[in-house]
């Protein structure tokens, strides 16, 4: 395979990048309180996952991935729209986007 | 695949049927079409899967189907009083669980990876739209923010790790991976990386520790009609998605993950059956026990070939429903142990069904959970039998949860008052009491 | 009539007693009850008596199977010969006389009928107890007797005084018995392991013929038959609770606990003397023991002052007696001691009973006195029974013991010297007992005194017939020296048809030494009889109180302290240990361990549950940590799985 | 099997019966239960061997000789419980009614099942009536008596069920044939352990000495019918289980292994018991430690595995059964009627009740087995059996005989003798006369003539494979 020759070289360059933008987004949602910017590291945890996806389609010279991709932007699509319209109605609810506002279910 | 069509075809149909404002009319609907799809998915039969030739294994698709339909029947009609409270959504609630139903059903008998994605959003989607069904409620709310947030979490490391896999084997398929792993890519740390991370997204889909923490805070947001729906269809498909692509296609590394699994089973059942001990809230006490039953059902990967996890998944769903249709009753609101005294004595039928889920549950003849418990050992005795100690160690704890449960739902009151069964309710108590029962006829 | 039946019979009779009355003797008249009871009893003594004069050989009468194993029969079957024989005899002759004295002792109480019944069935079972032809059926009959003396003991239970005390000595006799029961249980056993059979003649014949048997074996079956021997015979160690068996009424401890039961342990002996002879150590310790008790009986029979408890004491002192003539194998002669003893203890018994009667259920000899002439019957033949026993020539008494000295000085002169000091003793408080009873002035008040009256013809009948047969009694075994052909009649009759009496044989002294002995015996008797009357009769010496005793006599009024000795050494560390296991090892260690556990377990749900924190970001946090935990495992696995 | 569904049946109608006839309707469902046993024992021949299929896979019936002395004790021991509480309030209950029913429809499947898992099944079967009825008609103060109850019972029961399923699995079997066939020898320890799991679960039942601490409170606080169930007949469970099933099929090295741990349990138990009791201030609780004494020593003897032991014991566990209903209903009669137990608050009962006094009197001697009672049999053979075991454990068990009468005697003559401390004390209701005279006559019987007890038994003992 051509393609994979000519990509192998920056492979790992790829899959770097890709593990560094889901680590960071993990780190973030995990340690931001804002609703928003969780959302938004999630989405970046995902985006890390569709560049990594095209690297390897490219790598393999196939085109599933690249249309997993696709699926996978229109899946986080909806989960923004769903998860900001429950933000919105917790907003109503407890006048605040402050996640650690909401823990009166514990224990 | 005719089964999800229905499915969709009946959802939509009750989407706009909801606009009559005739909760009786969507209901009606809804039923039809899972019935339909139960009997399509029957008459179906088994269809050739590109996993047929573990069929022995796995149950044939239509099986699943049938339950999942099964269950979420049994959730919509015990749910109903709910639902048609503000009959402004009936219809929509009703569409919401049939769309996720078919997610289910994708994700439960995965074939390809990219739809078993698409599949499990499917289902997780509407779901985080129902648990934030009470839009009054804050606790609801904060349900749905917490639900949403984990689990779009959990599928994202999920899609990581479908693409370490890809990245690994070059497929999405699970037939080919299977073959491209067994010429010796497991060598590949990707693989495995991989692969732990799909465990992980199972894990959490199941609500086994370390990944359960969504578990006891949305359970005990959610409403009991939702509950009854969620605590049982994401698990079935959850528990079969994991069997299907571990005990399949993961099944050369048995050796290296069968560890991790064990150690996965007994934390959760321990975890789940203590803390339930000190709840005070019903759903989170079933959310707990829940738990513990995920611990449980895992123990269908111990033994790749010959396990049978059917029975012990309908019994719990079917022991699940009927308590928390029980809760129901006079938990409408609140939620709180206390109202549980002497519940068995408002109506006789409540009695008898919460003695035999409860049994059932604790896994004592010769009810339907233990021979689900049963077979689930049956198989995993001889694979791994330490483990089997634990867990029943663990489900002894269990069974003191459950029995306390029932001895204060038993306790004679002073004055005895009696509460109406709806139609609906009392159909599917009796419903769950004998399948629980006629489970002795199946083994 | 057919021997086998009549035999059936005579156990049906009694049993029958006891059924009626048992049933019905509530609404029956008083008389009806007694009567039939006593006529049961007399009828069988009638069928006892054909039996008797029809004696030739042993008879073995089969009645059923109660175990049917491959390799072992029990069987419920009887044996006719001279030894059941003439235990039947004692047994229904005594026990009808008693039956009558009864009829007019508890005319008064309101258990009547209940009296009757349980006299009934203790006769029934005793009577199982001799004519068993096996081990298993003497048990049977060794444990009822044991059950109905403890029925009789504790009878007046609801007393409101002594009703405690009497049952709690009820009790006492039946626990103690039930020691002695293991010992004959153990017993048992053992003769199972060795023969495999329980059958008399069964274990003789195997006995005879392998020689081998002697030695370890033989001891320790023996021992244990000793042993339970002991519990019923009241011999040391076990011989505490005949005194308090006391509690019972009279014709109780007439019947049971001087004539019959309490002979039982010489019976027993006398049954399997085969086995005995095999084991001459044990006939030793046999020999001992008999002589302790005898001694220590007769010492702590000096200071009693309750005119029951001294003949208790007496009666234990005799018992022992009959085991020294055990010890020496001389089974006829302790035989003859045990038929002449039922005479004349039975006898002093009644008279106590009808003295008792008279007083109004006063036992203290303090409070007695003069009633020489306010119950003459009574006196007269109360005297004869104390003639009888301290060993006045030519009464039954005399010659029996005679028997006993004889096999003593032959023997063993230690023993002899013994037994002299214990018959002394005996003569001395017996008539101690006798005067300050029927001689001197009345102690007991005035208003008692009125009230004293000789008692009716039913108790006074068997009184006197029972003083005949103490008179008499010693013809049945007449000494070899005088006339020779009417001598040592008893022995024949019982060597020649008992099994294994007849390789047994007693020695007979040469002429000089034993009319030595006789003399000897009677100076003593004769002696101590006068010393008596001088000392109580015309000195009008009276029986001091607790707190004027010395030092031996409060001893001896204190019966050497044993119960208190027994209590300390073994129903306290009993009691205590139960109260140790019971609350400490069960209660605190045992259940609280597994609650502690279980609550250690459940409690732990409030760490387990702090985890659910309910902040989404810690929730996140631990998914990743769990991602990290997996990949670790994959770490730590690489160099396992590859 | 009619024989066996029929209390499921009248259990199921009992639910439905209004509440006034449940006493009656109990006490006749018994009565025909136990007339339908004795007509089939009638037409019975020891030595056959019916089998009974409803078509499951893991539950299959069969009956012999043993099975059926069990089924009619079963029988006779409800018909009893229903009959000596006919005037208590509990019968009132059409719960308990049913739940007894039900109780006993699970006592006969287990005494009749014919597979390992079956009887893992009815095993537990019993479990769930026996829990409601201490729990409805119970007096636990705390719940955690009845929780320790259960914590035992299911310890020991999921122990069982791990060895089942390692039974099963190693030996492809599951009929008891079939398991009597197979040889466990080759298994070497694996056998030890198995039957250690069977030996958890019956030593919690029986119960032996270090796991029986549940016994005496549940007994103590559990109603008296309850008590007598458990005494009297779920006791027995676990000693068929050892009779039956475990010792048999595991005869060999397990069993050499196990034999003497299991004799020193049952011995400390007989001594621990007694030694307890002497102590005890309440009738129940002195007659809960009672059992524990005298079922040590049948657990003690069984694991002698001899032919004519076996046949004895099964004569003690009748024994055993007869003396416990008897003297439970002594202490439920003391109970209902003064409302206390305890001894020091008793006296004199016998001047006042004097029939009571009378057939207690013949219910203590039969529980002290003196001769002409059956358990004079039982404990002369049983003792015997150990005795020619080994002679210390027979010297030790033989003391059960003496402390035996020291606690018996106390826990009569206090109650009934010594001066009166009740005033007024109903005597005996028709009902309870005619349980205790059924009771001693079957021990008077039994104890001239136990042969017709082993004689029918010897068929299905002797020859374990049929």
């Amino acid at each position: 395979m051509q393609a994979a020759s000519s990509i192998g070289t920056s492979l790992d360059f790829f899959l770097f990048v890709s593990f560094a933008l889901f680590t960071i987004g993990a780190i973030g949602a995990m340690t931001r309180k804002n609703m928003i910017v969780l959302l938004m590291c999630i989405e970046l945890m995902l985006n890390a996952v569709n560049l990594m996806l095209v690297t390897f389609s490219t790598y393999y010279g196939n085109g599933d991935a690249q249309i997993f991709v696709f699926f996978t932007m229109v899946v986080a699509a909806a989960e923004a729209t769903v998860g900001l319209s429950i933000i919105i109605m917790a907003y109503r609810n407890l006048k605040s986007i402050d996640i650690d506002m909401y823990n009166q279910l514990k224990n | 695949m005719d089964s999800i069509v229905i499915l969709f075809i009946s959802g939509l149909v009750g989407l706009f049927a909801g606009m009559q404002k005739k909760p009786l009319l969507s209901i009606i609907i809804g039923s039809i079409g899972l019935i339909g799809a139960g009997l399509a998915a029957y008459f179906k039969g088994s269809y050739i899967s590109p996993l047929s030739s573990y069929e022995a294994y796995v149950p044939t698709q239509g099986l699943i189907v049938i339950l999942l339909c099964t269950v979420t029947l049994l959730a919509i009609l015990g749910g109903y009083k709910r639902y048609a409270a503000d009959n402004e959504h009936t219809g929509d609630y009703l569409a919401l669980i049939l769309f996720s139903l078919c997610g289910a059903i994708l994700m439960a008998q995965p074939n390809d990876l990219m739809l078993f994605f698409i599949g499990l959003e499917i289902l997780s989607i509407p779901i985080y739209v129902l648990v934030g069904i009470e839009k009054g409620s804050s606790r609801s709310a904060e349900a749905a923010v917490k639900y949403f947030f984990t689990g779009s979490f959990a599928s994202a490391i999920i899609l990581f790790g479908i693409a370490l896999l890809y990245g690994a084997t070059g497929s999405f398929q699970l037939i080919e991976i299977q073959s491209n792993l067994a010429i010796g890519i497991w060598q590949s740390p990707m693989a495995i990386i991989g692969s732990l991370f799909l465990l992980a997204g199972f894990t959490f889909k199941i609500g086994a520790v370390p990944f359960h923490f969504w578990g006891p805070d949305v359970y005990d947001g959610a409403s009991n009609a939702v509950l009854m729906y969620m605590a049982t269809v994401v698990k079935i498909a959850g528990i079969y998605a994991l069997v299907n692509v571990f005990g399949q296609v993961f099944r050369d590394s048995y050796g290296f993950w069968i560890d991790l699994v064990s150690l996965i089973i007994v934390l959760s059942m321990f975890y789940g059956y203590i803390t339930a001990w000190k709840q005070i809230s019903f759903r989170r006490l079933i959310a707990y026990s829940s738990i513990a039953n995920a611990g449980l059902m895992i123990f269908a990967l111990a033994d790749t070939h010959n396990s049978n996890l059917f029975l012990f998944v309908a019994a719990y769903a079917f022991a699940t429903i009927a308590l928390v249709v029980i809760n129901s009753i006079v938990n409408d609101d609140t939620d709180s142990l206390v109202n549980w005294e002497g519940i068995a004595w408002r109506h006789p039928l409540i009695g008898i069904a919460l003695v035999i889920s409860l049994f059932s549950l604790a896994g004592i003849p010769p009810f339907a959970g233990f021979f689900g418990k049963f077979s689930l050992l049956w198989a995993a005795v001889p694979h791994v039998p330490y483990t089997a100690i634990l867990a029943l160690i663990a489900s002894v704890i269990g069974a003191f949860v459950y029995l306390r449960l029932m001895m204060s739902a038993l306790k004679k009151p002073s004055v005895v008052v009696r509460s109406p069964l709806s139609l609906e309710q009392s159909l599917v108590l009796s419903l769950t009491s004998i399948a629980a029962i006629g489970a002795l006829y199946f083994i | 009539m057919a021997k086998d039946l009549t035999l059936l019979l005579l156990l049906a009779l009694p049993l029958l007693g006891f059924a009626v009355n048992g049933l019905f003797g509530k609404n029956l008249p008083k008389i009806m009850v007694g009567s039939l009871a006593t006529g049961v009893v007399f009828a069988a003594f009638l069928l006892a008596t054909t039996l008797f004069s029809g004696l030739h050989g042993t008879q073995i009468v089969h009645l059923f199977n109660i175990i049917d194993f491959d390799q072992l029969q029990i069987n419920a079957s009887f044996q006719i010969d001279a030894l059941s024989v003439w235990m039947t005899l004692i047994i229904t002759g005594i026990g009808s006389l008693i039956h009558l004295f009864s009829m007019g002792y508890m005319s008064h109480d309101e258990g009547y009928h209940k009296f009757f019944t349980y006299l009934n069935l203790f006769i029934f079972s005793m009577l199982l107890l001799v004519l068993g032809s096996n081990y298993f059926v003497l048990f049977f009959g060794w444990e009822g007797v044991g059950m109905c003396s403890y029925l009789l003991i504790s009878f007046h239970y609801n007393d409101a005084q002594k009703g405690l005390a009497n049952s709690l000595a009820g009790r006492k006799a039946f626990i103690m018995n039930r020691i002695g029961d293991v010992g004959l249980l153990l017993a048992l056993f053992m003769l199972l392991g060795q023969f495999n059979t329980l059958e008399f003649l069964q274990i003789g014949a195997a006995v005879q013929q392998n020689t081998a048997l002697q030695g370890g074996a033989m001891f320790f079956i023996t021992l244990s038959l000793f042993i339970a021997a002991t519990g019923k015979s009241a011999q040391i160690p076990l011989f505490t609770w005949l005194p308090d068996a006391m509690a019972g009424p009279t014709p109780v401890s007439a019947l049971i606990h001087a004539a019959t039961m309490v002979t039982a342990g010489i019976y027993l002996t006398v049954r399997s003397n085969f086995l005995f002879e095999l084991a001459p150590f044990t006939k030793d310790i046999m020999l001992y023991v008999g002589l302790a008790t005898t001694l220590f009986a007769a010492f702590m029979a000096l200071r009693q002052n309750d005119i029951k408890k001294v003949l208790a004491y007496s009666t234990v002192s005799q018992l022992g007696l009959m085991f020294v003539a055990l010890g020496f194998g001389a089974y006829t002669v302790a035989l003859f001691h045990v038929t002449t003893h039922a005479f004349f203890k039975a006898l002093l018994f009644l008279g106590s009973g009808s003295v008792i009667h008279g007083m109004h259920e006063e036992q203290d000899i303090r409070k007695m006195g003069g009633l020489a002439k306010l119950m003459p019957v009574t006196h007269f033949t109360f005297l004869i029974g104390t003639m009888a026993i301290s060993g006045i020539p030519f009464l039954s008494g005399f010659f029996s013991k005679d028997e006993i000295m004889a096999q003593a000085l032959h023997h063993n002169s230690f023993a002899y010297v013994v037994l002299v000091i214990a018959v002394t003793m005996t003569a001395i408080y017996m008539f101690r007992l006798y005067f300050l009873t029927f001689h001197g002035a009345f102690r007991g008040g005035e208003a008692l005194k009125s009230k004293v009256h000789e008692s009716g013809l039913s108790m006074t009948l068997p009184l006197v017939l029972l003083a005949v047969l103490s008179i008499f009694g010693g013809l049945l075994n007449l000494p070899g020296l005088f006339f020779k052909g009417a001598a040592h009649w008893f022995d024949h009759y019982l060597s020649h048809s008992t099994f294994g009496l007849s390789e047994v044989h007693n020695v007979h002294l040469d002429f000089n030494t034993s009319i030595g002995l006789m003399l000897f015996a009677s100076a003593v008797a004769i002696g101590v009889m006068i010393w008596a009357y001088l000392n109580y009769a015309k000195r009008g010496a009276l029986a001091k109180e607790d707190t004027a005793l010395s030092g031996w006599e409060r001893l001896s009024a204190q019966k050497l302290y044993v119960d208190e000795i027994y209590h300390a050494a073994f129903v306290k560390p009993l009691l205590a240990l139960s109260h140790f296991i019971g609350k400490v090892v069960d209660i605190q260690i045992l259940r609280n361990g597994i609650y502690a556990l279980a609550d250690g377990i459940l409690h732990s749900a409030n760490l387990t549950r702090k985890w659910q924190t309910g902040f989404l970001s810690s929730y996140l946090f631990w998914m990743i940590f769990g991602l990290i935990t997996f990949i670790a495992y994959y770490i730590l696995k690489l160099s396992v799985w590859h | 099997m009619a024989l066996i569904l029929l209390p499921l049946v009248f259990g199921m109608i009992a639910w439905f019966i209004p509440g006034n006839i449940s006493r009656i309707f109990g006490l006749i469902a018994s009565t025909v239960a136990l007339a339908w046993s004795i007509i089939a024992v009638s037409y019975f021949e020891p030595n056959e061997h019916l089998l009974v299929d409803f078509g499951l896979r893991f539950v299959r019936f069969s009956v012999d000789s043993l099975g059926f002395t069990m089924i009619l004790l079963t029988n006779a021991v409800f018909f009893l419980v229903f009959l000596s509480n006919f005037n208590t309030s509990i019968v009132h209950e059409k719960r308990f009614t049913a739940l007894a029913l039900l109780m006993q429809f699970g006592l006969l499947g287990l005494f009749t099942t014919n597979t390992i898992l079956g009887f893992y099944i009815f095993w537990e079967l019993t479990l769930l009536p026996i829990f409601l009825i201490l729990y409805w008609f119970g007096a636990f103060d705390k719940p955690r008596a009845l929780l320790q109850f259960f914590l035992y019972t299911l310890v020991g029961s999921l122990a069982m069920l791990l060895s089942v399923i390692g039974l099963m699995h190693l030996t492809n079997q599951q009929t008891y044939d079939a398991l009597l066939a197979a040889d466990l020898q080759s298994l070497g320890n694996t056998s030890i352990l198995l039957m250690g799991g069977f030996l958890l679960a019956f030593a919690v039942k029986i119960p032996l000495f270090p796991f029986h601490t549940w016994q005496a409170e549940t007994y103590t606080k559990a109603p008296t019918a309850g008590t007598m169930l458990l005494s009297a007949i779920m006791l027995k469970m676990a000693l068929f289980g050892l009779l039956k099933w475990v010792l048999p099929i595991f005869d060999g090295n397990a069993t050499d292994f196990w034999r003497w741990p299991v004799i020193t349990l049952g011995l400390v138990g007989i001594i621990y018991g007694a030694v307890i009791a002497i102590r005890q201030q309440n009738l129940k609780t002195l007659f809960a430690y009672a059992s524990l004494s005298h079922l040590g020593l049948i657990a003690a003897a069984l694991m002698l595995q001899n032919g004519d032991t076996n046949l004895i014991s099964v004569v003690q566990i009748v024994n055993h059964s007869i003396v416990s209903i008897g003297l439970f209903l002594a202490a439920g009669i003391i109970e209902n009627r003064l409302g206390t137990q305890q001894l020091d608050q008793l006296g004199g009962i016998a001047k006042v009740a004097p029939h009571f006094g009378f057939w207690f009197a013949v219910l203590t001697f039969v529980s002290l087995s003196v001769p002409f009672t059956a358990g004079f049999i039982g404990e002369f053979f049983l003792i015997k059996a150990l005795f020619n075991a080994h002679t210390f454990t027979g010297i030790l068990a033989s003391t059960t005989l003496v402390l035996g009468a020291v606690y018996m005697l106390k826990a009569y003559q206090v109650p009934m003798f010594g001066p009166t401390k009740v005033n007024s004390f109903q005597d005996l209701h028709w009902s309870e006369l005619t349980v205790f005279a059924i009771l001693s006559i079957a021990a008077i019987y039994l104890g001239l003539a136990p042969h017709c007890i082993t004689d029918f038994v010897a068929h299905s003992l002797t020859q374990p494979t049929h």
